[in-house]
């Protein structure tokens, strides 16, 4: 059911784990199915040196929060903004249609931490 | 890499006596029992053995069986089949709310017929209450219908107490026995059964073949049409391998029905106590005692069902959960929901079910490889405290 | 004694190919395709397969075939489906005199349930006349429903035609094929067929698995309720082994097509020769010319059904017969009796239905035995001038 | 489905055919499946000694007209208005369910045969 990608990010996940003091934290909820993802950043000069990530999740949740750590990391801010959840799919080869909206997370996530990141600096 | 199937409520394997048996009724016995050629009748005398033999192992009459495609055909049939005969002596019918989807979504289209449902709930090991049924009948109530073993949690319901109940009240009782019937005695009779859905890949019988119980004098609708098959109450041509391998099957579960439950009760058991010594936080879902012999379930908190399937399955484990990503829809198990549990709790949920083919070796390299999967599937998540 | 088969049209021998690729997934790859683990998985895999090959067959895409327990419940779930979802649009349905009771009973239970139908007549070939079709459509008219070819006397009707005029009119049409599919060629799409129903074992295929097809945009009610296989059009476990042999019959079939028809064609149209030569007093029942491959139908005058059926099995000659004594009800053949045959003359009728499997020996054989057994009987029958 | 003895009865029918100058004959046919049987009677000093049949039915029609012109040969009249359908069945070892209305047909038309010769006698 899942890509030979998905299985391989589900079985060994890239950046798993925590940032002390993250200078961006983004936590979002699926409230579908009960599932929450949550993304770490480490920011400078508006480039992403390093994320990671911790996930209570299905395959495709765990697999999606390990490729879009993968993605964005060494990339600038905005061109992590215009990461989308479809581009996320697409990287894993794709996801099964019921799993689509698992997908979401991960962009949806990485954003949400931006978010916080330019919030923080911003006091 | 070694499998080891530890998936035996979702299906089993065809015992190979079995399959055999059918093998000969497809190519070589291959009539139609409604002919009255040599081929027709060879075949016909077969499928009557079959019945026999399905009737034995629960204590009925042949005549009282039909065979129908499966265990949820069985249920849909009892169901509709009781509720449209009896419209006249009353709507309503009295469930439960930890039933199979066969019997629930059949049970919520029936609400749309005009049909009125009670849906009892559970307590915390997912056990009915006599008290509940008792007020929830009604002068009104034709049927009582309630699980014999629940597919997820295993708990086995009184149901001799809530079938004497409906026979005093005379009200129809019909129990889904699905998950019972070939790992478990039952005696119709003994347990006051009116009406019993049973399904052969559940025992060692091949998928596509189940039957419905219906005892003399209950007044049934067929739910299909055609020829005058299974005397009109479940028309169309025969399965003859597939009833011929239940009728085997059920020959077979009879005969070996002891020694089988002791053997699978004793892994049932030494599983749940070497996953309650090596790993914490969890919960057992379903009672201790009154249990299917093969039924293993625990919630493992922060830990999402899929995601620890998919790292069994990956060690070469086949199990199955209640979470709601596994199920496709977007809520975990309606079971362990009734039963009290949280959404995160019932969203990490592990069925084992254990059958006939597994040992010990297998008991202990399960028990070996799960606590490492549940503890990396925790370091990953958010809801586990650091 | 040699035993020879010639009731293809009640059922066909499971080609060997069929048969083991179908113990196969009984006895080693058993999962439950609805299982996400590795058992359940290559499991699925072969049922998604198994669709394309059906739906190869028939011209369809995957996504429009549902598999069913036969092709009674797909005649069922076909009738009752469109009925029940189109009933605001009106509630008229026409099908024809000469239905398989799986069709016939169900419009029976539709009108119960305040459908109106039209029973079409047939022309002394057992043919439906266009004009007859249009007439008695109206505006309430939801669904038209032909069968392909006729199970007792093989009359193959204007499908494309009537589909035509359906298509025209906005009304859905259905054609019961459960005799064509495997031994005719047919796509959905030339006929202009909206749904279809067929049904394995009369393929050499397994008995207990049908298929309905429904093009997309049709709207159908589910007649089962339970989990979500089939998308919920019908749900219950599938049964995998029956999928995937329907699968490689629909494959084997689809290769053979050209090659069998030809050589089944040839021996019917010998027998037939065979028979008129040497045997008088008789009527050859069904078209000349539009008439399934397989099927001879005579009816022999003087003579009773059942009795040349039991004389040629004696002979090891496996037949078939619209006789009233056969079918177990009072009354003979409703499609002989609808072709305008007496009582006497369809009582005498003899169907013959050839597959891939027979020869020109058996031909010859049966031309050899048969007038004798014909003459016996008539010299026993008080109706037969001394 | 068949007993052994139907089927006897069926495969070999004894007393097949018609009596010349008979002295009474018996038809009865069974509306609800339209077959049709005929008995001839040769009777002499009240004793059948003679018996035929024609029968145009189904398996069990032709083994139970068979199987009454067995019992009859040789009795009295008397004797063979006391055979009943239900005693030509059992000298069969039994008919299906379905065929037991066939059974009726022979010893109806065994008693229409003798009504027809006592008939003839008075006049
Ligand atoms: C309790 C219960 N009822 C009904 C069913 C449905 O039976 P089947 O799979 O034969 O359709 C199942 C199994 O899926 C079951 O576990
Ligand atoms: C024309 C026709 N329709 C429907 C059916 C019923 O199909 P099944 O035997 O698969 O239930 C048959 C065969 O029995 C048939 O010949
Ligand atoms: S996280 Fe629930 S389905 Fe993916
Ligand atoms: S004579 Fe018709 S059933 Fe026997």
């Amino acid at each position: 059911m899942y890509t030979e990608k998905v299985m391989d990010h589900f079985t060994n996940p890239r950046n798993v784990g925590e940032i002390k003091n993250a200078d961006g934290i983004g936590e979002v909820g699926n409230a579908k199915c009960g599932d929450i993802m949550r993304i770490y950043l480490k920011v400078e000069n508006d480039i992403i040196e390093d994320v990671k990530f911790k996930t209570f999740g299905c395959g495709a949740a765990i697999a999606t929060s390990s490729m879009v750590t993968e993605m964005v990391k060494g990339k600038t801010l905005s061109e992590a903004l215009q990461i989308s959840n479809q581009a996320v799919a697409e990287a894993l080869d794709g996801l099964p249609p019921a799993k689509m909206h698992c997908s979401n997370l991960a962009a949806d996530a990485l954003h949400e931490a931006i978010k916080d990141y330019i919030q923080k600096r911003g006091k | 890499m070694k499998r080891i199937y530890f998936d035996h409520s979702a299906t089993t394997p065809v015992d190979p006596e079995v399959a055999t048996l059918m093998l000969e009724y497809m190519t070589d016995k291959f009539g139609n029992p409604s002919s009255i050629h040599s081929f027709g009748r060879e075949v016909k005398k077969a499928v009557d053995q079959a019945r026999q033999s399905v009737a034995d192992l629960i204590g009925a009459n042949p005549n009282e069986i039909f065979f129908t495609s499966g265990g949820t055909e069985a249920d849909n049939l009892a169901l509709k089949g009781v509720a449209y005969a009896n419209r006249k002596k009353g709507n309503h019918i009295i469930t439960t709310a930890i039933e199979h989807h066969a019997i629930l979504h059949t049970c919520e289209y029936l609400e749309k017929q005009g049909f009125s449902i009670t849906y009892l709930p559970v307590d915390e090991n997912a056990m009915v209450r006599l008290e509940d049924v008792k007020n929830a009948i009604t002068d009104q109530t034709i049927l009582i219908s309630v699980m014999f073993a629940n597919n997820e949690v295993g708990t086995i319901q009184p149901i001799k107490e809530i079938g004497q109940l409906a026979r005093e009240k005379g009200i129809y009782f019909h129990t889904d026995a699905v998950q019972a019937v070939g790992n478990y005695p039952i005696d119709v009779n003994e347990y006051n059964v009116d009406l019993l859905t049973l399904s052969a890949h559940k025992f060692h019988g091949p998928k596509g073949i189940g039957a419905l119980y219906v005892r003399r004098g209950v007044r049934l609708e067929a739910q299909q049409q055609g020829g005058g098959q299974e005397r009109s109450i479940r028309p169309g041509t025969e399965n003859t391998p597939g009833i011929i391998g239940l009728g085997k099957a059920a020959e077979i579960a009879k005969r070996d029905m002891n020694t089988k439950i002791a053997q699978v009760a004793r892994l049932r058991d030494k599983l749940i106590a070497g996953i309650e010594a090596k790993i914490p936080h969890i919960k057992l879902n379903g009672h201790r005692t009154m249990r299917a012999p093969g039924n293993v379930n625990f919630s493992f908190l922060y830990v999402e069902g899929e995601s620890l399937l998919l790292n069994l399955d990956l060690k070469g484990i086949a199990a199955s959960s209640g979470s709601a990503c596994t199920s496709g829809s977007l809520d975990p198990s309606h079971v362990l929901l009734a039963m009290g549990l949280t959404h995160e709790v019932a969203h990490g949920s592990l069925r084992i079910s254990l059958g006939r083919g597994n040992t010990e070796e297998e008991i202990d390299y399960c028990l070996e490889v799960l606590p490492g999967i549940i503890e990396k599937l925790r370091s990953m998540s958010p809801l586990y405290g650091t």
